[in-house]
């Protein structure tokens, strides 16, 4: 029988996946990626203590964070492009100029 | 079923979120205005999104007293949300003023510049008025997502697209907590809207002993610590500041900020009033930590932008200091010395808008060099925005730090306090050496390039002007502060 | 006019200053004439308080003027709260006095901006009279801590070689301490508040009443003695003084000397010991002993200097040990003592610095050696040298020994008898370090070339020096102006600290001694 | 009645203020002179006037209250003069001598360029030392007491280019202030012992009627005493502080005679009387005074043994005679110390005016010759008697006057000390012994000065010797009263056992009896002794006349024999015992090595490293952090997870 703890668990691996990945990526759609598992973890939380608590709202905020998900790998995904303009890397070890 | 809808309608309530309305309308339209005005010509939109500011100034003052509840309870129009709001409107009022030349003299006078301002506002709004975990974030990352394009906004400069991604991937990692935190509380709580926590952990106290409540609380706020710059999620600060365009800076250094704290302050004191004693251990340490490594890594910084960047870490600390003492002195106190360090800090700025040339090179200690002979006004304008930001009276900045650390000595954090003055005394250090270039040091250079054009030096009157009012007749803004404490 | 004659007094030169940013900034007479003008019209406008009898009569406070100023529900009450009595009487004198002597004496000396100077000096007036005069601790730290800015900027732009060091060492190392006094004054306040005590914002009157429990004393005192220690100087804490005092401009330094370090001093008198008397006598011996280390350790170093200005600085670390010891005999012979000393020393040290930027404006040099058998070229500067040289020293029938002699008389008649007798040694070192390097300055033959055609005191030099040496005599010879209005502010003083419970040794009433012929 | 007495410093003061203010423009040096010396002459009047009024008023103690000075608490202090047969006699002394010796410096500083600026100064110490012995309270004394060390700094370092003389008006200046450290100490502690039994006085009168409520010979007056000797030693030049007197000699003639011969020099014996009530009550204060004094009268008599300048020699004379009126002191023998004081004020003054006469000649001859030979060594000297006869008559009768030779004034005074040191309740008989022997050799020091500057043949070089002319008569006419006085001068208190009345000492026993009879100091013993002691003391004194008179008369070659055999302590007294160099080793050497310390190595160093060190440390610190913004954006996200984990973990785990 698969209880809501089997979830959270499943969902706290993935977090600490991705946590880990934009720990040690050095490339940047990676990373981003990374991200975007971490953020799906959260998802998966949410539905999961939605049907655990038995009400909407954690299925609702899914939706937002979906939408802002997608929003945001718009953006992130047009300022990679423009470093790779400038650049011609997307390597997280060449966003350096800023530093001390 | 009809009568659900109408319910529904009727718990819509547009007052609650008028003021974010009008200025993601504004937006939208400029936006449109911007793809169809001629390429290159941005005035006429700086001004027509200045002028829709004014009107949610307005209508926000409007509301004031006036407590307007909306989204079925998700939106909270109070006196506190219009106080932020404001201070969120004078952040980006500034920062436009600041923007239309400079953008000119970048060469990249590109409309969406200012709509994504308005949006950022927006967002800030809706998070500073949010009373469900929902609208705070929709509202943090509408204010974020804006903002990442504004940090990287000139493509074609490596600077800026490094900070802008640093802060993209950044902002998105930390996301990633506050969400995992929002999840587990509402998991521990059943429920997103925030009043309904505080009605649930009232209701069943042991929540406040259980430590999936208590980690998630914390999961959150590191989700705030990360957008108001605390030790150690303080890190992509200084890099942003320094690569971001100089306006956006000063917006990021005040606007969001403001929004940061006041969502952090709503969700802290409703929902984890319970764990008081546990988080005011943590934002003692963070107050600390805060202010001594602002300080201190910013003793040593030559260029003025990344210098600055550390104070506000610094400044960020000091208003931790106000979270900290948890009464209605340090919190108000808060709300009071936010809107101080907006004047202050973007007046800073603004100034730095003027000296600054293409390409933002000569924003160091040097090129500073006799600046108070051959631009006097400037200098004088410079000298009394730093001498705030040391926090000397007779100006804004002291009376700011006054109040916050009367919270604390009143709730008998003396050592906190001295702590925060000892830091105040360190920072004297590279705040007076600003000086030292400006006056003690002979011009290098006549400034030829310097023009003061109106808008900017608008933008600088009104932060001394808001800086000398805050120092010397501050009581009335002072009561605004402490009606709209929590 | 009189009814608020203090806050015309103070906001006076700051109006003077909004005044004369609009004069044009190379016109360099007219800038220096209107700020002549505005000090010496500052000066006339507090000559009232000299004069007015009610000083002699009754101790408290007069020229009383009260505004509520910021008033934020419970959370704090600040007031426009200011008055004076006899013991900053003459210090806001004092004040008004020396400054048009500073303005008149950089007439010369001062080239580049003299815009910037002459509002630098006007502001700082402003600072230095709000201070003397708040009776609010919120205004006085307002005051207080706005000295500091004119005062950087001062050192810093027209000060010497290493200027920048000493401009940016002063401003920290005295903000430091204020700091932590603010963080006692918030705290007095709020203790006040909770503990249901009447209060009158930060009216420091109504904190006079305060009983605060001995260990908060113990740590108020510590911070607010901190911070006034920093200021006066008091050894260890002394050593921005020489720095601030040798690349100040001669004005500076005169103002820096005469009235900004009796800002600790009075921060003493006025707050620090009767805020908090329960701690105060765990603490004097210290401070007694600190005293007299001061004196001695000053005189000593000021001893070997070959900066003339430094010697001067360092014999003002000796000169405020006395008013120190004097102020911590708490008796009236001491406090009496350490008050007309500061003047004193005001008067004094002011003359000195005056002197040796005479020396400057002539040869651009404060090395002692480069100087020498100047008597002969230069006799009205020997004479005037030399008298204040002696008052400096302290010769009787000069001011400076009413003070010293008042304030030893204090200390040995109170439990720091011990500590008097070493500082009596003072003015023995004071003899040697000031005819010494009177000596290596005037006597002997000429020897450095450059010094031959050197030039006397110019008619301008002179008035600048006459009211000062006025003084030195008037003090010397009839104290009585001043300590009549003083005593009964002074009495007062002691004996509300005494009714707090201070250890102080007590004075037996005189009765007539029985005056016999013996034949 | 006595209400004019503050005229008798007024006129000093206002002719200081004139010549310092107006004696540049009026430059005439007759005008100049004659204001001065008119201005002492107008107060000598005054004085006399008041003298002779207190002589016929029956009583003796008069307190004028000029004007009130400071009033703090509980102390009071007026502007106040005390007029009684002490201060009489002192006023007298100074504004008598000190008229003559500013007509003498009319013609000895002629066509000095400092002429004003020199008179100023001499009215100005007038109106101190004036001050000083007519102050009615310690704090208007000590106005005096201080001034006349103003007015010596300045007289001494009056030729201001010889650095020799800003040397020793210094040194003058800072060891006199040591004496004053022990005045301040001693009054202060008075006021304050005197305050705990309840009477909170410095004026001397109420000092006298009060001092029984101190216990006698306590601790408490004993220290008090003893610091106000110190203040003495320091003015009156005895051990420890004696070694500025001779240096003093760099300053003009007339400064020598006035201050460090006559007045100054003598204010501390003054103030022990003025404050004999408190030393009576100390047994073993009297005793320090006695026996300082004793030594420093044998002290510098040996040092005058071996000086060859003629001003040293007077000066260490003057040295020894003051050590006299101290041992007078000390034995009690207040009236005594005084007439003593009085007499050497006469024989003494006249003696370096002579001196100066002399040098005033030696130097014009020189300068006439063009030669810088120098005109005090009086190996340059002899035979002048016959060139400046009335010099040389006045001088050998004040010396006849100091040496104790019977019938001058000298011999009655000087008897009188010795007389109370051997049979007096505080004597003994070891200070007779040392008080004989320094007559004898005062006799011979100051007789050998006589012959080798007025006989034998002229050692002057042979071109100035014929250009050495007698003084003017502002310079012989001061001489010739001085010496008249130094021979009369006496008679005023010839001893009852000479037949005299000891009329000196019953005028001034109103201020000494009363402690005399109170603490029972008073000299006994048969006539027999008395005349054995008298016989035996004149003898002594002839036999130093005659060992001078063999000496450098009638076989000049044993002198230098004598210093070849002794040649150790030739050195050793010639060079003064080494008390200089022993004191420039102990103090003040160690003193400049101190504050060089202390300023280098402690203040810089140290007091000032710690604050530069915080500024430092704080600096190191930020330049340390700023290296954790590496600007890798992974390491920042390291950063933020680490703080997560370490704020949750806290809570969660811990």
């Amino acid at each position: 029988m698969i209880t809501v703890t089997h979830y959270l668990m499943l969902s706290a691996i993935l977090f600490a996946i991705g946590t880990l990945g934009v720990l040690t990526r050095k490339n940047a759609i990676v990373v981003f990626m990374c991200i975007e598992v971490m953020l799906n973890s959260v998802n998966l939380t949410f539905v999961a203590l939605s049907r655990h608590v038995g009400n909407l709202d954690g299925q609702i905020f899914v939706f937002f964070v979906m939408t802002v998900a997608a929003a945001e790998a718009a953006v992130g995904l047009a300022l990679i492009i423009a470093f790779y303009r400038n650049r011609e890397s997307i390597d997280v070890d060449d966003f350096n100029m800023l530093k001390w | 079923m009809e009568n659900l809808v109408q319910e529904a309608i009727q718990n819509v309530n547009l007052h609650a979120v008028m003021p974010s309305l009008i200025l993601t309308v504004a937006g939208m339209a400029l936006l449109m205005v911007a793809v169809f005005s001629p390429r290159g010509k941005t005035t006429h939109i700086a001004w027509l999104s200045i002028a829709s500011l004014v009107v949610a100034g307005v209508v926000t003052l409007a509301g004031w007293n006036d407590t307007q509840t909306g989204f079925a309870g998700s939106v909270q129009l109070d006196n506190f949300a219009a106080f932020f709001s404001m201070i969120c409107i004078i952040a980006a009022g500034l920062a436009i003023l600041m923007s239309d030349d400079y953008l000119k003299r970048e060469e990249f006078p590109v409309g969406e510049y200012y709509p994504l301002i308005l949006f950022t506002t927006a967002g800030a709004m809706w998070m500073v008025s949010g009373t469900d975990l929902i609208t705070i974030f929709l509202g943090l990352e509408v204010l974020s997502v804006s903002l990442y394009i504004l940090a990287g906004f000139f493509r074609d400069q490596q600077r800026c697209n490094e900070a802008g991604l640093k802060y993209f991937f950044l902002g998105a990692f930390s996301t990633g907590f506050l969400l995992y935190g929002m999840a587990l509380l509402y998991g521990v709580t059943g429920t997103t809207k925030i009043y309904d926590i505080a009605a649930y952990v009232q209701a069943n106290p042991d929540t406040t002993t259980n430590i999936m409540f208590v980690a998630a609380g914390l999961l959150m706020l590191t989700g705030f610590f990360f957008k108001i710059a605390a030790v150690p999620f303080h890190m992509w600060t200084p890099d942003v500041y320094q690569g971001a365009p100089t306006p956006i800076t000063a917006f990021m250094s005040a606007g969001p900020k403001a929004a940061a704290i006041a969502a952090l302050l709503r969700v802290t004191i409703i929902c984890l009033a319970g764990i008081q004693d546990q988080l005011t251990t943590v934002f003692w340490v963070l107050a600390v930590l805060t202010m001594t490594v602002g300080n201190l890594i910013a003793l040593c910084q030559k260029d003025l932008k990344r210098m600055l960047a550390y104070s506000a870490i610094a400044h960020a600390g000091y208003a931790l200091v106000g979270l900290v003492a948890w009464n209605e002195i340090g919190l108000s106190g808060i709300l009071f010395y936010m809107l101080v360090y907006t004047f202050m800090n973007m007046g800073a700025f603004a100034v730095l808008v003027l000296i600054g040339r293409r390409g933002e090179e000569q924003l160091t200690l040097e090129g500073f060099s006799g600046l108070g002979y051959k631009k006097p006004v400037l200098g004088v304008a410079l000298c009394i925005f730093l001498f705030s930001l040391m926090g000397l009276p007779p100006t804004a900045g002291f009376t700011g730090k006054f109040y916050i650390f009367a919270g604390a000595i009143n709730e008998g954090f003396i050592w906190l306090a001295v702590i925060g003055v000892l830091n105040s005394a360190v920072s004297l250090y590279y705040y007076l050496r600003i000086m030292v270039f400006m006056y003690f040091k002979e011009p290098q250079e006549d400034f030829s390039w310097v023009t003061i054009n109106a808008a900017t030096a608008v933008s600088i009157v009104i932060s001394v002007a808001g800086v000398l009012y805050l120092g010397i007749v501050p009581a009335a803004v002072m009561q605004f502060a402490k009606m709209a404490g929590l | 006019m009189a009814d608020n004659l203090l806050t015309i007094m103070t906001f006076f030169p700051v109006l003077g200053m909004i005044a004369l940013l609009f004069i044009p900034r190379d016109n360099d007479a007219m800038l220096k004439s209107f700020a002549l003008a505005v000090s010496l019209i500052t000066f006339l406008i507090s000559l009232p308080l000299a004069f007015d009898r009610v000083f002699t009569t009754s101790g408290g406070m007069h020229y009383r003027e009260f505004y509520e100023w910021i008033h934020v529900g419970e959370f704090f009450q600040m007031n426009y709260n200011v008055g004076v009595d006899g013991i900053s009487l003459w210090l806001v004198m004092l004040t008004t006095f020396i400054m048009p002597i500073a303005i008149l004496s950089t007439w010369n000396a001062v080239k580049k901006n003299t815009k910037g100077f002459m509002a630098m000096l006007l502001l700082l007036q402003t600072g230095m009279l709000g201070a003397f005069i708040s009776l609010d601790l919120f205004l006085f730290y307002i005051f207080w801590e706005l000295m500091l800015i004119p005062m950087y900027f001062l050192i810093g732009i027209w000060g010497g070689a290493n200027r920048i060091y000493a401009a940016v060492k002063f401003f920290i190392y005295t903000a430091v301490g204020s700091l932590l006094m603010l963080v006692g004054i918030i705290f007095v306040y709020y203790y006040a508040v909770q503990s249901g005590a009447p209060v009158n914002g930060f009216g420091v009157h109504e904190f006079y009443q305060l009983d605060l429990p001995y260990n908060a004393q113990f740590w108020l005192f510590l911070a607010f003695g901190f911070s006034f220690a920093i200021k006066v100087p008091m050894f260890p804490l002394h050593t921005w003084l020489p720095d601030a005092h040798t690349e100040a401009p001669t004005a500076g330094s005169v103002i820096l000397a005469a009235v900004l370090l009796k800002m600790g001093t009075y921060g003493y008198v006025r707050f620090a010991m009767p805020l908090f008397p329960e701690a105060l006598p765990t603490f004097i011996p210290y401070l007694a002993f600190l005293s007299v280390v001061g004196i001695i350790y000053g005189s000593l170093v000021a001893m070997m200097q070959e900066d003339v200005k430094k010697l001067v600085a360092y014999s003002s670390v000796a000169h405020l040990g006395f008013v120190m010891l004097g102020i911590f005999a708490m008796n009236m012979q001491g406090m009496a003592g350490g008050m007309i000393q500061m003047i004193n020393h005001g008067v004094s040290t002011g003359a000195l610095f005056l002197i040796v930027g005479f020396l400057y404006e002539r040869r651009h040099t404060r090395m002692i050696s480069e100087f020498g058998g100047l008597a002969g070229k230069m006799p009205i500067f020997a004479t005037i040298f030399l008298i204040v040289t002696f008052s400096s020293i302290g010769l009787p029938g000069t001011n400076g020994f009413v003070g010293e002699f008042l304030a030893l008389m204090g200390a040995f008649e109170s439990d720091l008898r011990w500590f008097a007798v070493f500082a009596t040694t003072g003015v023995i070192l004071a003899a040697v370090y000031m005819l010494w390097v009177y000596q290596r300055i005037m006597f002997g033959k000429v020897t450095n070339p450059a010094n031959e055609d050197i030039k006397d005191l110019s008619l301008r030099e002179i008035v600048v020096m006459l009211p000062l040496l006025v003084f030195v005599f008037w003090i010397g010879i009839y104290p009585n102006t001043f300590f009549d209005k003083m005593n009964p502010a002074l009495e007062q003083l002691i004996e509300q600290m005494n009714n707090r419970q201070v250890a102080v040794v007590e004075v037996v009433e005189p009765v007539v001694a029985n005056v016999v012929d013996y034949k | 009645m006595y209400s004019n007495l503050w005229l008798i410093p007024f006129f000093p003061l206002l002719g200081a203020i004139i010549n310092g203010l107006f004696g540049k423009k009026i430059k005439n040096e007759a005008i100049i002179g004659s204001i001065g010396t008119l201005a002492m002459f107008l107060s000598f009047l005054v004085a006399t006037q008041n003298f002779f009024r207190l002589i016929g008023d029956s009583q003796k103690v008069h307190e004028i209250v000029l004007a009130s000075w400071m009033s703090v608490g509980n102390l009071q202090v007026n502007w106040e003069l005390l007029l009684d047969p002490l201060s009489a006699v002192m006023i007298m002394v100074v504004t008598g001598v000190g008229t003559l010796i500013h007509l003498y410096s009319i013609g000895y500083m002629h066509g000095d360029p400092g002429f004003y600026r020199f008179f100023s100064y001499l009215n100005l110490f007038a109106f101190s030392m004036l001050m000083l012995v007519l102050g009615g309270n310690a704090l208007v004394m000590f106005i005096g007491w201080e001034g006349v060390g103003l007015c010596s700094y300045l007289l001494i370092g009056f030729y201001i280019d010889k650095k020799s003389a800003g040397d020793a008006a210094k040194k003058a200046f800072v060891v006199n202030r040591v004496g004053d450290f022990g005045f301040l100490c001693g009054l202060l502690t008075l006021f304050w012992a005197l305050g705990s039994h309840g009477v909170w006085t410095i004026n001397f009168v109420e000092i006298a009627a009060n001092a029984h409520l101190l216990e006698a010979g306590g601790v408490l007056i004993t220290v008090v005493t003893l610091a106000f000797f110190l203040g003495a030693t320091g003015k009156s030049a005895q051990i420890p502080l004696f070694t500025w007197l001779p240096d003093a000699m760099e300053g003009p003639t007339p400064v020598s005679a006035l201050i460090h011969a006559a007045t100054m020099v003598t204010a501390g014996v003054y103030m022990i009387g003025r404050m004999n009530i408190l030393f009576a009550m100390a047994p073993s204060t009297m005793l320090t005074i006695a026996i300082i004094g004793a030594a420093t009268a044998f002290l510098a008599a040996s040092i005058g043994f071996a000086q060859n300048d003629i001003k040293r020699v007077l000066a260490y004379s003057t040295v020894s005679q003051l050590g006299y009126m101290f041992l007078a002191m000390g034995v009690g023998a207040f009236s005594a110390g005084i007439f003593h004081l009085m007499t050497h004020a006469f024989f003494k003054a006249c003696l370096f005016l002579g001196s100066g006469s002399v040098i005033h000649a030696m130097h014009h001859a020189y300068h006439h010759a063009h030669l810088h030979d120098d005109p005090q060594d009086m190996r340059n000297m002899g035979g002048l008697r016959k060139k400046m006869p009335i010099t040389y008559w006045t001088f050998l009768l004040s010396t006849i006057a100091i040496a104790g030779v019977p019938l001058f004034s000298g011999f009655f005074s000087k008897d009188e000390i010795l007389w109370w040191s051997f049979g007096s309740t505080a004597g003994h008989p070891i200070f007779w012994i040392i008080a004989v022997a320094v007559a004898g050799m005062t006799a011979f020091y100051m007789f050998r000065l006589v012959f080798m500057t007025f006989f034998g043949e002229q050692r002057t070089d042979a071109r100035a010797r014929d250009h050495i002319p007698e003084s003017p008569w502002t310079i012989t006419v001061p001489l010739i009263i001085l010496a008249f006085l130094a021979v009369v001068g006496g008679y005023v208190g010839v001893p009852k056992i000479l037949g005299g009345g000891n009329h000196f000492g019953e005028f001034l026993n109103p201020v000494f009896g009363h402690a005399q009879e109170l603490y029972d100091l008073h000299a006994h013993g048969s006539h027999a002794v008395e005349y054995t002691l008298i016989a035996l003391s004149v003898c002594i004194a002839l036999f130093g006349i005659y060992m001078a008179w063999l000496m450098y008369m009638k076989n000049p070659k044993l002198p230098a024999e004598f210093t070849a055999k002794f040649a150790g302590v030739y050195r050793f007294v010639f060079n003064k015992w080494y008390i200089d160099e022993l004191y420039d080793f102990l103090f003040v050497n160690p003193c400049k090595r101190i504050g060089t310390f202390l300023w280098r190595a402690f203040d810089v160093r140290i007091v000032d490293g710690i604050v530069n060190g915080c500024a430092w440390v704080l600096k190191g610190c930020g330049a340390g952090l700023r290296y954790t913004q590496t600007g890798y954006m992974y390491n920042y996200a390291v950063a933020m997870v680490v703080g997560v984990v370490v704020i949750v973990g806290f809570y969660v785990f811990g």
